[in-house]
């Protein structure tokens, strides 16, 4: 469905010019968890910034293409990709507080997906929103609706969040750190709230974390990104019970000795 | 980001150094005598020997405007020393001390300011009688209120802060503390106010001389040369626009310093 | 033109009117605007009925309608064509009758008998009776304002329905000068609603913005011409010739040289004087000086058509002592040669006084008008030449009025002195010793000798001689420097014609005609 | 409600010490109505009786209590040069320069908002440097200059309008807005000036927010970020430089004015001051600031409009 093939990014706002990712490789199918791991400044971010076409004006794609449903979503005018992100393809980000507009009930943000891409009434949004609310399992979520971001717990905005990038019942899903910013019991539930919407809608999920615990916990496949480049991908499996790259060994080695 | 602001540095810089380094050498010398009067070179045009033109009575506008442009940068500087040094002052007290103290003289700062600065100036001059030092004095005191405000602000913001916590630990004094620990950390902020003050003060002594009340004839005064000179705006245009381009560029210049400082 | 009277002032007056009418009229488009286009400046030049016209005023008429109380100069000026005395001035400076139609002077001016014209109305249409006299003058008595001179009235009465006699405590030949204060009904308050019995009634004023009049039809005199007037106050100078040019004012008094340059085009200037004693007054009391060597030097370090090359391009008359021209009796143009320029008899005086290398005082000037603070920045200059080192200080009118003029806490003022009545005293009583508005302090008892004289003696002639006397003491003794009768240039629209000089400080709107 | 009870008791005070302060300079400043109105024709005594009458000769504080009083009661007192109610004089006075005002405040508003969007959209392009630097340039011309600017180039030169000329209400509705657009637009000018300087930098703040990144990643339009979003938040910071803007106009009409030779308030405080008519001064002053304080109150109240996480209390 996703597939990203040798994508190179370079910021020009600097002289020299500094390497973004260089030459990545990522293909998602239908219902798969692809987990994106590495240390912050790898680049896993910019690579699903690329994908979403939010990359800034000094940020440059230089070569590769990013396929979705084999459309070439670097090829498309702004207009079309608008109608596609948001719609098939949506987000959530880290820091879900500061991700909400503060001037704005949660509710609108919610259903905003469906005012921009579905043709529904006003009501139906609501009605659609609210039950969206309800699925994030936000209690009595009505009520929630007209709340402001400010209102609510960093869990609830990151549930809200979840809700507005669900609304439209996406096909693929990439999350950004979505728990990183929460604490730990809050985690949990925000990733099992993540698996389950993956197992009703079948759909694809891009998980970027740098947590490999979290990534062990929720992904099938897991690509190991290391200064830009893709060290290492694989199963799950293969890729934390024998790893081959120095790096990925580290970052195991590390973890393991963590759990002994 | 960077090029732009070295670009615009630049030319502030370049133009308050050129109209500064003009009125120090009319500290010194002018082309005319500024206040002498000449019947034959009456409104004459801008030209090689005067190349401002000449004013209602012969008298050589560019070396007016030097003149003038001196007192006009004096008041502007003097205002914002008063203004900053006072405001400095009342925010620190305020800011560092707060309770009661701040409650009252916050409230006194809220008074002053609900009154705009040009008409307190009106009043006052027409109390104490029009000339250059009522001026500074006046446009000074209406100044205080906004730096005080900000210092204000900004003292709340450090006196928490860890460093002034280790200070008050190692039993630092009060005035130590605020002078040596906190004051450093205000300057930038300062500096950028005190520069957009500046050219509030400057606009309001322009405005004031305007007005009439300032510096006294014959002396120079851009605002005045101007207010003077409308009279003959169609007969001699020269008369009231060189001293008002002065200011403007005055302005312009150091805005855009002021504008680099408050980047940083 | 040093000397100029009232006629020679009139010829020069055509002379200008030919002059421009020789310029043909490249007139701006948007006078057009005004209403009545139809004339244009070729036409024959006759008067004709009805038309309206806007005339600027410098200042507001901050000031009550009211006659008997209002005081400020340019008040009475307009008010001129809405009130009338018993008697009123005319352009030559005679006492003509107006709202009584003769009256005769008895007991060497002890006695005043007036006959009420027969029929004269007020604007509101009633009828002047002999009480609305006797409550007029009574009031004059009473509220003082207008001047000390009603003080000396022993009994208003009147000896029949006609006739009304006034007696004075003491003889005063001049009382009658006095009598072109303002008749007003009776009992009414004029400051509201202002009532005259004046060629024009008010209609209306906008406090900073204008006052309007319309023609009073039943005028006992010559109907005046215009319909409407609209005096438009312009608060500052600058505007003044936009406002001409564009058709926007018509009339405007008192130009500077420069201003009314700029508008010949499109109107008439008329050249006059301001009837003004412009002076540097020195306050004779303080040192340096009380002491006459002093003055003196001023005066000579003064050059009075310096100052009117830079403030009027060289217009203006030069003055003595404190009467100008148009007093034509009275005035003594001898005196303007007292003090010719001479830097070296200053510096000498200077030497003598005990000032050798000159001294340090302040020039106090109100900021409200420009032509007094431009003289004050020239004398600057003039002083400098012996040394004398002058610092202008402007102050506020109101200020000025308590520090100088009433506190007389200065050391020299530059001011304009005007009269109030058409007498010689309007303008030389100040200087007693004894005078409350003595504002500049002088003391010299020969001068209040004769000026004693003249209230004891009644003839007339003797009177002026003495008066004449009087100047020629203020000149020798140098009581102040004594600069110019400021040129007066007044520019009228093409359109209009009929503008006359007053000697007293008032504008006769009832001769100003549009032309056909 | 605790909050409204608490800011008019600060307008209350702040009204009396302004007012005292004013009277109390009046009565140090040289020179009175008295003296104002006799002129040079004036003798001591008459000056007195004019005094009496006036009710110049009370006491101070009996003078200021009584005025106090009648003020309260809604009595703004006699303008002792006009001789007529205060009231009657300045409201008219008022309405001019208040239409001045708002013209101008529209203008601003008018012009700011888009140049500030599109400049913080180009942040960086040619075109903003050009327009910040053009922006910077306005700011730094003196309104009245600006003003003689105006009057010699459209006045003067291509005679558009007729300098110095004004025209009221009653003569022509059009005209009188038509006259007072240009001193308003030279007041405006380089306020507009510094509010698109404010706003702009606002903006360009609001892009870096995350909020906005995941907007754009539900498919937002840029005219919905800017307009929707980043708009409203930008906006937050630059009320209270409007607020202050509107003070600033009504203060500058005292020069403005004189620019223009337009009798609104300005000039009457100036006139009023020099002819020491006491109740007009005070009567404008102090309802230049209440106008001010009200300013900034309404802006606190636009502020909990705007802003949810605004809490009045504190």
């Amino acid at each position: 469905m996703l597939e990203v093939k040798n994508l190179s990014i370079n910021f020009y706002d600097t002289t020299p010019v500094t390497k973004g990712i260089e030459n990545i490789n990522i293909s998602i199918c239908e219902g798969e968890t692809v987990g994106i791991v590495g240390e912050s400044g790898s680049g896993k971010t910019l690579t699903a910034l690329s994908i979403m076409g939010l990359i800034e004006d000094h940020v440059k794609i230089d070569s590769g293409e990013i396929l979705f449903n084999n459309k070439n979503l670097l090829q498309i005018s702004a207009k079309e990709r608008r109608k596609i992100i948001g719609n098939d393809i949506s987000m959530i980000f880290q820091e879900p507080i500061s991700s909400l507009n503060p001037l704005m009930k949660v509710g609108k943000q919610v259903e905003e997906s469906l005012k921009l891409h579905k043709n529904m009434t006003k009501d139906d949004r609501k009605k659609e929103a609210i039950k969206m609310l309800e699925l994030v399992k936000l209690p009595d979520a009505n009520i929630i609706y007209d709340k402001y971001p400010h209102e609510l717990s960093g869990g609830m905005c990151q549930r809200v969040m979840i809700a507005a990038a669900m609304i439209c019942h996406p096909k693929l899903l990439i999350a950004d750190e979505p728990t990183t910013a929460l604490d730990v019991t809050i985690q949990k539930n925000i990733l099992k709230l993540i698996s389950e919407f993956h197992e009703t809608e079948n759909m694809g999920v891009m998980f970027i974390s740098h947590d490999l615990r979290v990534i062990r916990y929720i992904c099938d496949k897991v690509i190991v990104l290391y200064k830009g480049k893709v060290v290492e991908s694989g199963t799950v499996e293969d890729v934390f019970n024998n790893p081959k790259e120095e790096y990925t060994k580290k970052l195991v080695g590390i973890k393991n000795g963590k759990r002994k | 980001m960077h090029k732009k602001k070295l670009k615009i540095n630049k030319f502030g810089a370049i133009l308050s150094f050129v109209i500064v380094l003009m009125i120090i050498i009319g500290i010194f010398a002018t082309p005319y005598d500024p206040n002498k009067m000449d019947a034959a070179s009456k409104f004459s045009a801008p030209s090689i020997n005067h190349i401002f033109g000449c004013d209602q009575f012969g008298r050589d506008i560019f070396s007016r405007v030097l003149v003038g442009g001196r007192t006009t940068l004096l008041v502007g500087g003097c205002t914002v020393l008063i203004g900053a040094f006072f405001g400095m002052i009342l925010g620190a007290i305020t800011g560092f001390i707060g309770g009661i103290v701040d409650e009252i003289l916050m409230r006194i700062n809220d008074v002053v300011a609900s009154f705009p600065s040009i008409l307190l100036a009106l009043v006052f001059i027409s109390l104490l009688g029009p000339n250059t030092g009522n001026v500074i004095l006046a446009l000074g005191i209406a100044f205080i209120p906004s730096f005080a405000r900000i210092v204000r602000s900004e003292f709340i913001k450090y006196k928490d802060a860890d460093f002034v916590k280790s200070a008050k630990l190692m039993k630092v004094g009060k005035i130590r503390i605020l002078f040596v620990h906190i004051m450093p950390n205000i300057m930038p902020t300062m500096l950028a106010t005190a520069a957009i003050g500046f050219n509030n003060a400057v606009l309001a002594e322009a405005g004031m001389s305007y007005l009439g009340i300032g510096v006294m004839p014959p002396d120079a005064s851009l605002g005045r040369m101007m207010s003077e000179s409308q009279a003959y705006l169609s007969v001699a245009p020269w008369c009231a626009i060189f001293p008002g381009l002065f200011i403007v560029l005055m302005i312009l210049g150091f805005s855009l310093l002021s504008e680099s400082l408050n980047r940083k | 033109m040093k000397k100029l009277n009232i006629k020679k002032l009139l010829v020069l007056l055509l002379a200008t009117v030919v002059v421009i009418a020789l310029n043909g009229c490249s007139g701006d488009k948007q006078t057009s605007e005004v209403e009545d286009s139809s004339s244009s400046s070729q036409n024959l030049n006759e008067p004709q009925m009805g038309g309206s016209i806007v005339v600027g005023i410098p200042q507001d008429i901050e000031d009550s309608l009211d006659p008997h109380v209002a005081v400020a100069a340019g008040t009475s000026e307009i008010l001129f064509n809405v009130y009338e005395g018993l008697v009123k001035p005319d352009k030559d400076g005679n006492l003509i009758d107006a709202v009584a139609s003769e009256h005769e002077i008895k007991d060497a001016g002890k006695k005043y008998i007036f006959t009420l014209r027969e029929g004269i109305k007020f604007h509101d249409g009633s009828l002047v009776t002999v009480d609305d006299i006797i409550y007029s003058i009574k009031n004059l008595a009473d509220v003082g304002k207008m001047t000390s001179v009603f003080s000396n009235v022993e009994k208003v009465e009147a000896i029949d329905d006609k006739t009304v006699e006034i007696t004075l405590k003491e003889a005063d030949t001049e009382f009658l000068a006095f009598l072109t204060s303002a008749i007003v009904p009776k009992d009414t308050d004029v400051a509201k609603n202002p009532i005259g019995t004046g060629p024009y009634k008010y209609i209306s004023r906008n406090p900073g913005e204008n006052i309007i009049m319309e023609k009073f039809v039943d005028y006992w005199g010559d109907e005046a011409y215009l319909d409407k007037i609209t005096y438009k106050i312009i608060t500052d100078g600058n505007v003044i010739v936009t406002n001409l040019k564009s058709g926007s004012i018509d009339l405007f008094q008192r130009l500077t040289t420069s201003q009314s340059s700029q508008v010949e085009d499109i109107c008439d200037i008329y050249e006059g004087t301001m009837n003004l004693v412009q002076a540097l007054y020195l306050n004779n009391k303080v040192k340096p000086f009380d002491d006459v060597k002093v003055r003196q030097a001023l005066c000579y370090a003064v050059n009075p058509q310096e100052i009117m090359d830079f403030i009027s391009d060289g217009k203006g008359v030069e003055i003595g002592s404190s009467m100008f021209p148009t007093f034509g009796k009275y005035y003594v143009p001898e005196l303007t040669k007292t003090y010719d320029v001479n830097i070296e008899k200053a510096k000498s005086l200077l030497v003598e006084a005990g000032y050798p290398d000159g001294f340090e005082f302040t020039i106090t000037v109100p900021s409200n008008y420009q032509p007094h603070v431009d003289t004050a920045q020239v004398l600057v200059e003039q002083f400098a030449k012996i040394g004398v080192t002058a610092k202008i200080q402007t102050v506020e009118w109101a200020s000025w009025l308590s520090d100088v003029y009433m506190a007389r806490d200065y050391d020299s003022t530059v001011i304009g002195v005007d009269a109030s009545s058409l007498t010689g005293r309007a303008l030389l009583e100040r200087f007693l010793s004894t005078a409350g508005n003595n504002f500049i302090n002088y003391n010299n008892s020969t001068y209040d000798e004769v000026y004693s004289k003249i209230r004891k003696t009644s003839d007339e002639n003797e009177q002026v001689e003495l008066y004449k006397e009087l100047q020629k003491i203020l000149s020798e003794d140098a009581a102040n420097v004594y600069i110019q009768d400021m040129a007066n240039m007044v520019a009228l629209n093409k359109k209009y014609g009929g503008y006359e000089f007053y000697p007293l400080y008032v504008l006769d709107m009832s001769k100003i005609y549009l032309k056909k | 409600m605790k909050y409204i009870l608490k800011k008019t008791g600060f307008l209350v005070i702040t009204l009396l010490v302004i007012s005292f302060i004013t009277f109390l300079a009046f009565n140090i400043i040289p020179g009175d109505a008295a003296l104002s109105k006799l002129g040079t024709e004036a003798t001591v005594d008459q000056v007195n009786m004019l005094r009496e009458e006036l009710g110049l000769n009370a006491p101070f504080f009996s003078r200021y209590l009584s005025w106090l009083g009648g003020f309260i009661g809604g009595d703004f007192g006699i303008s002792f040069s006009y001789m007529i109610p205060v009231k009657e004089l300045i409201s008219g006075k008022f309405m001019i320069t208040i239409t001045m005002t708002i013209m101008a405040f529209v203008f601003i508003i008018l012009f700011s908002i888009p140049i500030a969007v599109f400049t913080a959209y180009k942040e960086n392009k040619i075109v903003d440097r050009v327009i910040t630097f053009l922006n910077q340039l306005f700011m730094s011309i003196p309104g009245f200059f600006l003003g003689i600017l105006i009057t010699f180039i459209f006045g003067l030169t291509f005679k558009i309008f007729m300098p110095g000329a004004y025209i009221s209400m009653q003569e022509n509705i059009g005209q009188y807005f038509y006259y007072l657009l240009f001193p308003s637009v030279a007041m405006a000018i380089p306020k507009t000036a510094m509010g698109v300087k404010i706003l702009r930098s606002s903006l360009i703040e609001e892009k870096k927010k995350r909020y906005v990144r995941a907007a754009r990643s539900r498919g937002n339009s840029n005219l919905r970020i800017y307009g929707v979003y980043m708009l409203k938040n930008a906006v937050i910071p630059v009320l209270t430089f409007w607020a202050m803007t509107i003070a600033d106009l009504i203060a500058n009409s005292v020069i403005i004015e004189r620019v223009f030779s337009i009798p609104g308030i300005g000039t009457l405080l100036v006139s009023s001051i020099a002819n020491r008519d006491f109740a007009v001064v005070q009567a404008i002053i102090i309802i230049i600031a209440v106008i001010i304080i009200v300013m900034n109150y309404l802006v606190d109240l636009l502020y909990k409009i705007i802003d949810p996480r605004i809490d009045l209390k504190n």
